[in-house]
């Protein structure tokens, strides 16, 4: 899994394709200020960013926290870290209702067991509903953090069985079906979401186009344009001007070994 | 100034939570009563619907020891470790026994406010365009009385029974906790009775000293059952860490039900309460959960007033 | 980590509150804003929605001021003196130049609780068989969805402007109170700028010691004034008492409308900012107010977890 | 105003009308666990009845207090001796939400400007509402205390303008137009109250009938029928076993004039 590639000043470790995954995401929250950190590998680029591009960024966990500063990723995304030394500490129903529905927040941070090409996610089931294959953990806080965060960001690994041309089930709305629809319903309904803004796979970075659909902006080191096509469902949006996922430095690399994952829970 | 509500689990449980009940252990993450699911099981009730946001582990030994009819939740995993392999076990293929009623976090934490305020339904702006109301059609439409559109609504949710975990009460059941509060207050209003499981007791002066500390008034509370250790493997802000480690065996123990049934026999049916578990866990696992230091609030005054 | 929001009242107020703006200075009985309500006279704003659960003594001062065209509120008096004269001046009778929009407590509470939440509308079981969904056609009817019955509905009421006064916050605007919370915290998430008053600007590491204390964080405060005295006659728990005598001595002088102005004119337009009017009340009477001895809350432990 | 009776053992003290209306009030609450206090006479009979016949009640401010402890009468009833010492501090959304419209109290006290025979209450306006003879302070939470409360009791000074056959404004149900309708209403709108059970003025003492209808079950001392007559706008119910009401205690008196109101605020 493992790929050589040279940084930017001098040689750069080898690094997995987890790494550069969650290394991509945190980059991307360079200059957000509020941050809805979800369950899993969100919760391992978001405190990454935290100690990389985005040292100001207010952390937001459902748990009702509010400006944590986690000295330790915490497994689960309720800990006792994630309370000690905050900012504020509220009940569930402050902080749904008057955080996340009260739109303060910039960034909801969502994995997903399959999205398709507009960012609809599904986190519910595999299979049908009443007698599904596989029985996921279902919303948690997603469906409302998709509708009301101000953008979404998601993380996950590609393959063909998550990318998917149709969703099992929609736990979570992304752009429905294109752009236009999207809109219409946001403007009717008065979401404050404007929906998915980028998802950040093991091979790449997609942002969405004008289109609603999402379009493969950068390509991870060692990824194949190939091996993107092999994992989603359906013939995908490339930008004209893709780019290199710039490696990830000793610095980042070194928080996520070191400090954030020492256990090799989320890179392996 | 009451009559003290303080109680064995044993006699708690007993007196309190009736076959075929909905109980709520509610805590997120953060306190919650693995001596109350553990003191369920021991007393083999029956049929019960059980109601929680996030079922974690403890519905999970709770459901492959049969206890349950029905869950009514929001999310369904082990945090940060995977699924709830018991729970899978009886809702995928063509074996879904156990009935589910299906909600995302907003959507429990509403119904447990519009319960607690008696208000025939909360609305909240979750789920338009999403498969949810499909899969479960309490969850409705409701126009807004000023002509600005329609959002969704959940339903009450009453517990018969409603568990939480905390830091300190005093024998009357005035209850403070600290750090993630969760819905347990919702809950605990929203139910019938209520079972509060401290770490500690204390005197009703430690209460009024600071009552902006208070999440529960003994006015609802009808057993006070105290048991050091009762959240474990979860956990409880200032005094004991969450057990990872025991989240990541549960993995492994689970998706083998012949494991699951043995842990069942040895830390559950084998065992007679909280304090005999404890000791089998040992003085090194749980010195190893301690706080690494302490992390004191400071004091504030509220002055005295004659 | 977040850059100072420290403000002199004059420059928050100068920057903050607009003719015409709707402005809540919220704080039941407690911790009411008085020198904010003084500074906007002072700085003659006018045409302003003035919403405030009880408009109390403040509200009567500036109504008496002419910066206001319409109050919001549930509560229209002077807590166990009688009523608000100056109000009841333009609101009586044939010159009923003040509008009026009346709700009862709750119905207030779940307006600011709408706003907050970003709900169209709020449902609460008041007002049944009462004259006041006639008097005020924005408390609507609204039936459930589980076909259990009509509840009643208010809309969402979100200020331009909330100020609200505290024990303490940080430069950032991180806000903690104890004792009496009133609708604080619903009318800060509610507004669109939050002006927050202090008695003691203490460092960020005092807020984060006791996060479950804090009821506004500061993402949603623009500008933090301290204002030491700056509730009198209103009180801070813990650092002053209610100044009752001034309550009472205000139905005196608000009999008098010329009364009225030249305690406007000593108190509030001659005097530059509360540290002039805490000294001319004078030493003495503040001590008066001072607690008659401590009450501390005790510290608790939240651990150290790395 | 006040009248000389021999006490129960040995002489009384002289005793004002409202040191009676007082002391008829707080004895009312014997056996009640939990109780709304209402602002002004409310905030005084609770506060002697728990000193005296309920020691154990719980108090209830709406300011957001459970189990108040006050350690000297609060002229309003937001104050900070009903903080320092008590069970519970909350917010208002969650006074109003979880302990009242939650069914939690047992006794809702108010005072009233105006009340008609089956004990609607008007403490909004006296005259049109657009255009006052007098602007009252308006229902505050009295309008919920009366629909959620288990049951109300009401203390007010007896007069021609009080007691009257018509409210000009309903600010707070009674019994609106008697027991049937009010029956009716409540099972139907699945109020929790059962409505007023008491109202206790400086003349007397008065509970509802099957009609739901005041009736005078008790004539405090010094007090006539013709009084009685004389201060109210309708015929009232006058009960056959009509009897007198006990006069205060020397203790009674005491907790009003040394502890309670040695200003004399609310008795003179």
């Amino acid at each position: 899994m493992a790929v050589e590639r040279p940084g930017g000043a001098g040689a750069a470790a080898a690094f997995s394709k987890s790494e550069m995954m969650i290394v991509a995401a945190a980059r991307e929250l360079a200059g957000q200020r509020v941050c809805f950190v979800g369950v899993g590998l969100p919760n391992i680029a978001v405190n990454l960013a935290k100690r990389t591009v985005a040292p100001d960024m207010e952390l937001v966990y459902e748990a009702g926290v509010f400006g944590a500063r986690p000295a330790r990723l915490p497994l689960s995304i309720g800990d006792p870290t994630i309370v000690t030394g905050a900012t504020a500490v509220t009940s569930m129903w402050e902080l749904f209702a008057f955080y996340l529905q009260g739109g303060l927040i910039d960034v909801g941070f969502l994995g997903a067991a399959q999205i398709d090409r507009f960012g609809n996610i599904n986190t519910t089931v595999i299979g049908e509903y009443a007698h599904p294959k596989t029985r996921l953990p279902g919303s948690g806080g997603a469906c409302e953090i998709a509708i009301n965060a101000r953008q979404i960001f998601v993380i996950m690994r590609q393959s063909a069985r998550s990318f998917v041309e149709r969703i099992d089930f929609r736990t979570s709305p992304g752009n429905l079906g294109g752009a236009e629809k999207a809109e219409r319903i946001r403007r009717e309904q008065g979401w404050l979401g404007r929906g998915p803004s980028v998802v950040v796979t093991d091979l790449g970075i997609w942002h969405f186009d004008e289109t609603g659909e999402m379009r493969l902006d950068f390509l991870h080191p060692g990824a194949t344009l190939d091996e993107i096509r092999a994992t989603l469902g359906w013939d995908p949006h490339i930008s004209p001007s893709l780019a290199p996922t710039p490696v990830p430095t000793p610095e980042e690399l070194r928080l996520i070994r070191d400090e954030l994952d020492p256990e090799g829970m989320y890179t392996k | 100034m009451s009559s003290s509500k303080v109680a064995t689990m044993r006699d708690a449980v007993g007196a309190l939570v009736r076959d075929g009940d909905t109980v709520a252990i509610e805590g997120f993450t953060h306190l919650i009563s693995f001596a109350a699911g553990h003191e369920i099981i021991r007393q083999r009730r029956r049929d019960l619907v059980l109601a929680r946001m996030t079922p974690d582990v403890i519905y999970d030994q709770m459901v492959a020891a049969g206890v349950a009819r029905k869950l009514i939740f929001s999310w369904l995993g082990n945090p940060g470790v995977g699924g709830l392999h018991a729970i899978r076990r009886v809702t995928e293929g063509a074996d879904t026994s156990l009935e589910l009623e299906e909600y995302s976090h907003f959507g429990m934490v509403a119904r447990y406010a519009a319960g607690a305020a008696n208000l025939p339904f909360m609305p909240l702006r979750s789920y338009f365009e999403t498969d949810l109301p499909v899969a479960n059609p309490l969850i409705r439409l409701i126009e807004s009385p000023y002509g600005d559109g329609t959002v969704y609504a959940v339903p009450p949710l009453k517990p018969d029974v409603t568990v939480i975990h905390a830091q300190r009460a005093d024998a009357a059941g005035n209850t403070q906790v600290w750090g993630l509060l969760g819905c347990q207050k919702e809950a605990a209003f929203a139910a019938d009775r209520v079972i509060v499981v401290v770490e500690e007791l204390v005197d009703e002066a430690v209460i009024r000293a600071d009552p902006n500390r208070t999440i529960v008034p003994g006015i609802v509370v009808d057993a006070v059952v105290v048991e050091p250790w009762g959240a474990h493997p979860s956990y409880v802000q200032g005094r004991y860490d969450r057990d990872n480690r025991f989240y990541r065996d549960w993995d492994a123990i689970s998706r083998d039900p012949a494991a699951t049934d043995q842990w069942l026999r040895d830390w559950v049916y084998d065992l007679d309460g909280r304090a005999a578990y404890a000791e089998k866990l040992g003085d090194e696992r749980l010195r190893a959960l301690l706080p690494s230091g302490p992390a004191p609030s400071g004091v504030v005054d509220y002055g005295e007033y004659r």
